[in-house]
């Protein structure tokens, strides 16, 4: 459970520390996951809002830019989907949507393949090519949920709702289609940190890291072809830890890809 | 209380969805319609800053050209 | 077919709906119909300013539910201005106070209790005791009243008669203290009678207006709409604005004079010099009507007896104290007030002085001066008064259609109740004053009280009664139909203390809770403008009568109910001295009220059906509880005052005449106004073949004073590094405990702001919208930053108005008052602005 | 489930089905995009912060900023099914106007340039433009004295003119008609929000919406001689009118 709790109490702090503005006036970070700025000097903005607008035709300014470069710059490091297992708000909807499925005991109406995502990120580009702007962003669920949080709408029930719905129905919910993820999960097959099957040897084919691993085809290779390196290069995982937690052999942790 | 009068004006063929609308509006109300497209309608509420919002939502009813303020009275209940 | 009220209105608004999508709806037009027949409507004047617009209101049901300008009034021909349009909304605020309240702790009156509702019988009743007691203690002077230039003029007649003629207290003094008071004593003291002597019509006839200190723009709306009309419609018409900063008046001026404050007396000198160095006096008009006076000069500023500025004043004590000179003499003197040395103290460049100088002189110009609160809110503004008669004067420019100076009234009645019915601490109604045992034994014989009722001694006057309540001297205290917590000056070291002092008990009677309500020791709820039978006498002299429209709500009643009702509080053995008794033996055991209300005089006019030309009947909650026409018996005799008494010039109409007209201009004699007086022809009381004559003096000559600059009680130094000139807005009338209280009107102007000079306010680190602090030797308030809009500040000077009871603008304020006529400097202190830290 | 059960192998009918469901998708996403495109049509009636050009949402990230920065509270976001982009700032101005902060803290929080930094005079910025739309109920049109529009406007005297005219039907007071001059006006909207009518008689619009535009082959004469100080041609030749010795058309400057 250490590395799931770790993941909670890292997505809340963020929620909080975009909410202590308006709440408590304490204005640590403003702006929300589509950009911001932190303490008035680091800016921070997501890479495919800003590609968006780039791509229709924008020239953005140099601090959303910086912005966008630090994003990625951390998440060569940490792991591209770390953005997804650990900061977006969405997780913990998707989350809750497959353990209410799961403890329903029904199975779920339709899944999807991982490469949809990739589509879906090609679309959302020309889409903003075509239209001139980033049309994507009125309908991001990733960016909605979490600025209807930070900025109180009433958009975060209906939007929490869709993607809890969708969870509970389709096998990982959003999260397994969200071009933004898919955009990090490109930067995650460079990224520095990894999950890796490094007691391989020891697993007893529980499965149970099948079981709750969000993307469990990048588990498959690594875990089960002795002839490769242990470690799980797919940018599709998330870093989330969660079969660190659950392998009864210890056979995953987090390491270096090299 | 407060009463407003608003002249809607609607293109003739659109003027049967709209008036389904405007009937479905809290405290709207209506008293008639011309046949080139003009509806008589009446909007009430207690708060007079509802009924400016009501009257301005008349105006976002699809279909509609226009909607006139005529007539309006304000006072507080006694 | 009884409709609810509801449905009506709808039924209205559906007709009306209707006829403007061209279609007919016969039903709802029907109902309408039925519904707008009863409607009744209506004149009253607007409760606000001076001007005097009329308006018709309509009730319905008990209720005020539309109001309109009157569209046949000579003054406003329909029109309002944006406090004018939202009257009907005045007296539905929510707070409205509907039961006394006296401050009570376990069940009894405690200074420090807690408001707590009580019946008019407790409060009338702990309010007795209290003033029994002061006046066995300290005497008379120790009870006092603060009225009101809002009053009607009944209830200004009601208050004067029971405190300076019950209580034998001069202690009474109105609002317009803060507001005309600098007016009323130039006008004394030059022409010996109050008020302009022409009218609104001028507006039609100048060629030139020189708008001296007004925001004419803003203040009276209406009149500038006027003035406007005239010169747009006649190209040959100028406009000159002289202020301390650039207001709404400067867009349509032709001239336009921004100077520094205090120095208006240079340059009105500078005017009367250019006049005779360019021979423009009418020789011949100063000869026969005007005679020549040096006023004596060092005269302090109003302040305490023990502030260093009145101990270093020589005249301090004998202000108004003046000696005749020759013309040679006065010529003399104004000839130090050269154009160079007028330019240099004023910062007015020398072209545009002398082209107002001009103006004046130009024998083929017909010339209006108007003026407010910029003349007379100064600690010179008697003299400031003096000195612009002095040059309509020296050129003839006066009493005739198009030619005069005329001063603006801020308030609706400040001529009708506050002047006329004397209101103020020195003065008796028609002109009279206290002072003068004629006049106060006159005065006992038309009130029929025994010789010797009358002080002859001039009581406290506004800002000295503020004084005496915190020195413990004045210790049971009324305000009526004000908000001087609000509007008074330096209230923080003054006003507040006196009103806490746990040896007074102050009464505040008021339609809301205002700041002054709140600082009382009993909370009276009263009735407003149409909630009873008034009338008002504005600025040209015309007096306008209305009927009461509708109820006043809860057990709210009007200030004359109050008054008079009081009365019978007080044997007349309790408050008079046994030898006064002893003149009039018939008055032993008798009340106050026996004596000076129920006294044959006034209770003489029967209960009788008030109605109008068309037969609708109005409430009169006074008559229903007194039995008898109250309102109507009160004017009669106050009209006795003017038909009989020793001024001349002060007839009016009969009271059913008033009630018939739209407002007539007095003095009303043989059936006809007065529109211009002291001018043979216009004025009845002018003898033939005499031209002009300035009766008010014996010998019909008016008064050319020698006066020359003396500066400010305060001026800005290194530390308070600014001018501080407390004012008002367009869309909020004085202390705003009325217009706030309507919402579009508070939308509007939610929040006063400091208007500023944008370099003053960058010098100070300071944005347009940033909180400031800002602050005087008398306290500190905080408010948002406006470098632009309505007000362009001159560097160095600051504007706040006063309406803002969140900000509180006069407790900055100094309370110096010209010491001739005690009328309150809020146009000039010293301040500073500072960044909050945030 | 299955997937999770069996990963290794997808089977052939499962891989076409994915291709299918992912082609499906992905239109439904487009759909999906579009119809925010299209609600973004309405973006033509909302009022954005200053520095904001017309391509301002394809440049706008919907970060919120800006918002943030609003020391007033003026901008909002759109909500999610609120017309005119969802996320992307505007304000209400009968609402909260805009307070024209003279330091534009709204730009400077702008992380994109979706609000152009080269607007650093707030006078210069072009959110909107006031436009009086009803003359029939506006007080001032009827006579009275308001005029609380002109006295709310932070360019008083430029953006919003008073215009002087008789009042025929009084015969003695000024019509003070208010008039809107396009190139000082801002968009602030304190015009709107002050307007003491219960539907404001004026309105800020979005100033493509409102302006006008003047056909390009036409001059105004008069400005034209004012610019060149005379007549664009030369002077041409006038002959005195031929008058009686006492004409009764002279008379004097200043009026009897």
């Amino acid at each position: 459970m250490k590395w799931l709790i770790l993941r909670r109490i890292s997505q809340l702090t963020i929620l909080t520390l975009f909410l202590l503005g308006p709440l408590a006036g304490i204005w640590i970070v403003r702006g929300n996951l589509a950009g911001s700025m932190t303490l008035g000097v680091l800016p921070l903005t997501d890479p495919l809002a800003l590609l968006q607008t780039m791509v229709a035709g924008h020239t953005p300014a140099t601090t959303a830019l910086f912005g966008a470069l630090i994003v990625m710059a951390l998440y060569l490091f940490v792991g591209g989907r770390v953005f997804c297992a650990w900061i977006c708000p969405v997780n913990i909807i998707t989350d809750s949507g497959e353990w209410l499925n799961k403890r329903l005991g029904f199975k779920h109406a339709g899944s999807t393949g991982p490469g949809l995502r990739y589509w879906l990120l090609a679309m959302v580009i020309v889409l903003a090519g075509l239209t001139g702007m980033a049309t994507w962003e009125t309908v991001n669920p990733t960016n909605v949920m979490a600025r209807s949080l930070i900025f109180a709408s009433s958009g975060a029930i209906w939007m929490a709702a869709f993607l809890f719905i969708m969870a509970l129905l389709i096998k990982g919910g959003w999260c397994r289609i969200c071009p933004t993820g898919a955009l990090y999960s490109l930067l995650g097959y460079a990224s520095l940190l990894k999950v890796s099957a490094t007691n391989r040897e020891n697993c007893d084919n529980c499965k149970a890291c099948y079981q709750v691993c969000p993307e469990p085809q990048v588990l498959v290779d690594p875990l089960k072809t002795t002839t490769i390196s242990p470690v799980i290069r797919s940018g599709q995982c998330t870093n989330c830890g969660r079969c660190i937690d659950v392998c009864g052999q210890d056979v995953f942790r987090f390491a270096s890809r090299f | 209380m407060n009463i407003a009068g608003v002249v809607v004006h609607a293109r003739p063929e659109d003027a049967a969805l709209i008036q389904a609308e405007i009937s479905t509006m809290p405290g709207a109300e209506i008293h008639g319609v011309k046949e080139n497209g003009r509806i008589v309608v009446t909007v009430e509420d207690e708060d007079y800053k509802k009924t400016s919002d009501a009257v301005l939502n008349l105006h976002q009813i699809k279909g509609v050209l226009s909607a006139t303020l005529v007539y309006q009275h304000c006072e507080e209940d006694s | 077919m009884k409709l609810s009220r509801r449905k009506f209105i709808k039924a209205n608004a559906v007709a009306a709906t209707a006829v403007a999508a061209g279609m007919s709806i016969p039903k709802a037009e029907a109902l309408a119909k039925e519904g707008d027949l009863d409607i009744r409507w209506d004149k009253a004047p607007c409760r606000f300013c001076g001007t005097g617009c009329s308006v018709l209101v309509g009730t319905k049901n008990g209720r005020m539910v539309a109001s309109q300008g009157d569209p046949d009034a000579p003054v406003n021909r329909g029109l309002n201005c944006i406090k004018g349009y939202f009257l009907s909304k005045i007296m539905y605020g929510r707070d409205r106070l509907k039961t006394p309240m006296l401050r009570k702790r376990n069940g009894k009156y405690d200074k420090e209790g807690e408001f707590t509702p009580v019946s008019w019988d407790e409060a009338f009743d702990i309010m007795a005791v209290k003033f029994k007691e002061a006046i066995k203690k300290k005497g008379p002077t120790s009870v006092g009243m603060f009225g009101s230039g809002q009053w009607t003029i009944f209830e200004g007649y009601a208050a004067s008669k029971l405190i300076k003629g019950g209580f034998r207290s001069n202690n009474l003094d109105p609002n317009a203290r803060h507001c005309m008071a600098s007016a009323v004593a130039g006008f004394i003291r030059t022409f010996g009678s109050d008020e302009p002597m022409g009218c609104y019509d001028d507006l039609e006839y100048a060629d030139g207006f020189v708008l001296w200190g007004s925001n004419m723009a803003e203040m009276h709306p209406i009149l500038w709409s006027r003035l406007t009309d005239r010169r747009l419609t006649a190209p040959h018409v100028k406009v000159a604005v002289l202020s301390t900063f650039e207001n709404r008046g400067y867009e349509l001026a032709d001239l336009t004079l921004t100077f520094k404050p205090q120095t208006d007396l240079y340059i009105l000198n500078f005017i009367a010099n250019y006049i005779v160095q360019n021979n423009a006096v009418n020789e011949d008009f100063v000869a026969k009507h005007a005679t020549f006076k040096q006023g004596n000069t060092d005269i302090g500023y109003g302040l305490r007896p023990t502030d260093p500025r009145e101990k270093a004043a020589k005249n301090a004590k004998k202000a108004g104290g003046s000696k005749d000179i020759t013309f040679a003499e006065y010529k003399k003197f104004i000839s130090q007030f050269t154009l160079e040395k007028t330019s240099k103290e004023t910062g007015v460049p020398e072209a545009n002085l002398v082209e107002l100088a001009k103006m004046y002189a130009d024998p083929k110009r017909k010339i209006v001066s108007y003026w407010t609160m910029g003349f007379n809110q100064h600690t010179r503004g008697t003299w400031a008064n003096n000195l612009i008669y002095n040059i309509h004067l020296l050129t003839g420019k006066i009493s005739e259609p198009g030619n005069g100076p005329f001063s603006l009234t801020g308030q609706p009645s400040a001529c009708g109740t506050a002047r006329e019915v004397g209101t103020f601490a020195h003065r008796l109604p028609a002109d009279l004053v206290v002072k003068k045992e004629a006049h106060r034994t006159f005065t006992e014989k038309i009130w029929k009280l025994p010789k010797g009722t009358l002080n002859g001694k001039v009581g406290y006057h506004a800002v000295l009664q503020n004084r005496m309540l915190k020195d413990g001297k004045l210790n049971a205290y009324w305000v009526m139909c004000n908000n001087n917590m609000q509007a008074g000056p330096n209230f923080n070291d003054e006003a507040y203390p006196g009103y806490r002092n746990p040896e007074n008990f102050i009464v505040v009677t008021d339609p809301y809770p205002t700041v002054t309500a709140m600082a009382a020791d009993l909370m009276l709820p009263t009735a407003m403008w149409a909630e009873k039978e008034g009338a008002y006498g504005n600025a040209e002299r015309r007096s306008q009568f209305w009927r009461q429209q509708v109820k006043p709500p809860g057990e709210a009643k009007s200030d004359l109910w109050q008054l008079v009702e009081f009365s019978k509080r007080f044997k007349v053995e309790e408050v008079w001295p046994e030898d006064l008794i002893a003149q009039k033996p018939e008055y032993r055991g008798k009340t106050l009220y026996d004596i000076l209300f129920a006294n044959g005089q006034i209770d003489k006019f029967p209960k009788q059906k008030v109605t109008d030309a068309v037969g609708n009947v109005y409430d009169s909650d006074e008559m229903d509880h007194f039995g008898y026409y109250l309102q109507k018996g009160i004017y009669e005799e106050y009209r006795l005052f003017g038909l009989q008494g020793p001024k001349k010039g002060h007839e009016l109409g009969s009271f059913d005449d008033y009630h018939k007209s739209r407002g007539l201009r007095w003095p009303v004699v043989d059936g006809k106004e007065t529109l211009w007086r002291y001018r043979e022809g216009y004025d009845p009381h002018v003898a033939k073949g005499s031209g002009i004559q300035f009766y008010g003096n014996k010998d019909n000559k008016a008064r050319i004073f020698a006066l020359p600059y003396e500066p400010p009680a305060e001026m800005p130094d290194k530390e308070y590094d600014l001018w501080l000139c407390t004012g008002r807005v367009l869309e909020h009338w004085h202390t705003g405990s009325m217009t706030q209280r309507v919402p579009e009107l508070y939308r509007a102007v939610p929040n006063a702001v400091l208007f500023m000079n944008p370099e003053d306010a960058k010098s100070r680190g300071l944005r347009r919208g940033m909180t400031a602090k800002i602050s005087t030797r008398r306290g500190m308030i905080e408010a948002s930053i406006e470098t632009r809009g309505r007000n362009r500040m001159p560097k160095g000077m600051v504007f706040l108005p006063f309406f803002d009871a969140r900000r509180l603008a006069n407790k900055l304020t100094l309370d110096a008052t010209c010491p001739i006529s005690k009328e309150t400097d809020y146009k000039k202190c010293a301040v500073k602005v500072e960044r909050t830290k945030a | 489930m299955k997937q999770a059960n069996n990963p290794t192998k997808p089977e052939i009918s499962s891989r076409r089905q994915f291709l299918a469901s992912s082609a499906t998708a992905a239109c439904g996403v487009a759909l999906f995009g579009l119809g925010g495109c299209v609600g973004s049509d309405e973006s033509g009636v909302m009022l954005r912060p200053p520095g904001a050009s017309k391509e301002f949402l394809s440049a706008c990230i919907r970060c919120g900023q800006c918002v943030r920065a609003c020391p007033y509270n003026t901008l909002k976001l759109v909500s999610l099914f609120g017309k005119g982009g969802t996320g992307s700032p505007h304000y209400e101005p009968r609402q909260i106007p805009c307070e024209m902060c003279e330091n534009l803290p709204c730009i400077k929080a702008c992380p994109t340039g979706a609000l152009d930094p080269e607007l650093t005079d707030v006078n210069k910025a072009k959110m909107g433009i006031a436009v009086l739309v009803d003359q029939e109920t506006c007080l001032n049109y009827l006579g009275l004295r308001c005029g609380v529009c002109y006295r709310a406007c932070p360019s008083i005297d430029k953006a919003i003119t008073l215009d002087a005219q008789h009042n025929q039907r009084s015969g003695k007071h000024t019509l003070f008609l208010p008039k809107v001059h396009s190139d000082h006006c801002t968009g602030c909207g304190k015009c709107e929000k002050s307007c003491v009518l219960e539907t404001p008689a004026i309105k800020v619009l979005p100033r493509d919406l409102a302006k006008g535009e003047l056909g390009h082959h036409y001059r105004l004469g008069w400005e034209e001689k004012q610019k060149k100080g005379k007549s664009l041609i030369p002077e041409a030749l006038d002959l005195p009118d031929r008058m009686p010795e006492f004409s009764p058309l002279s008379h004097d400057e200043v009026k009897p």
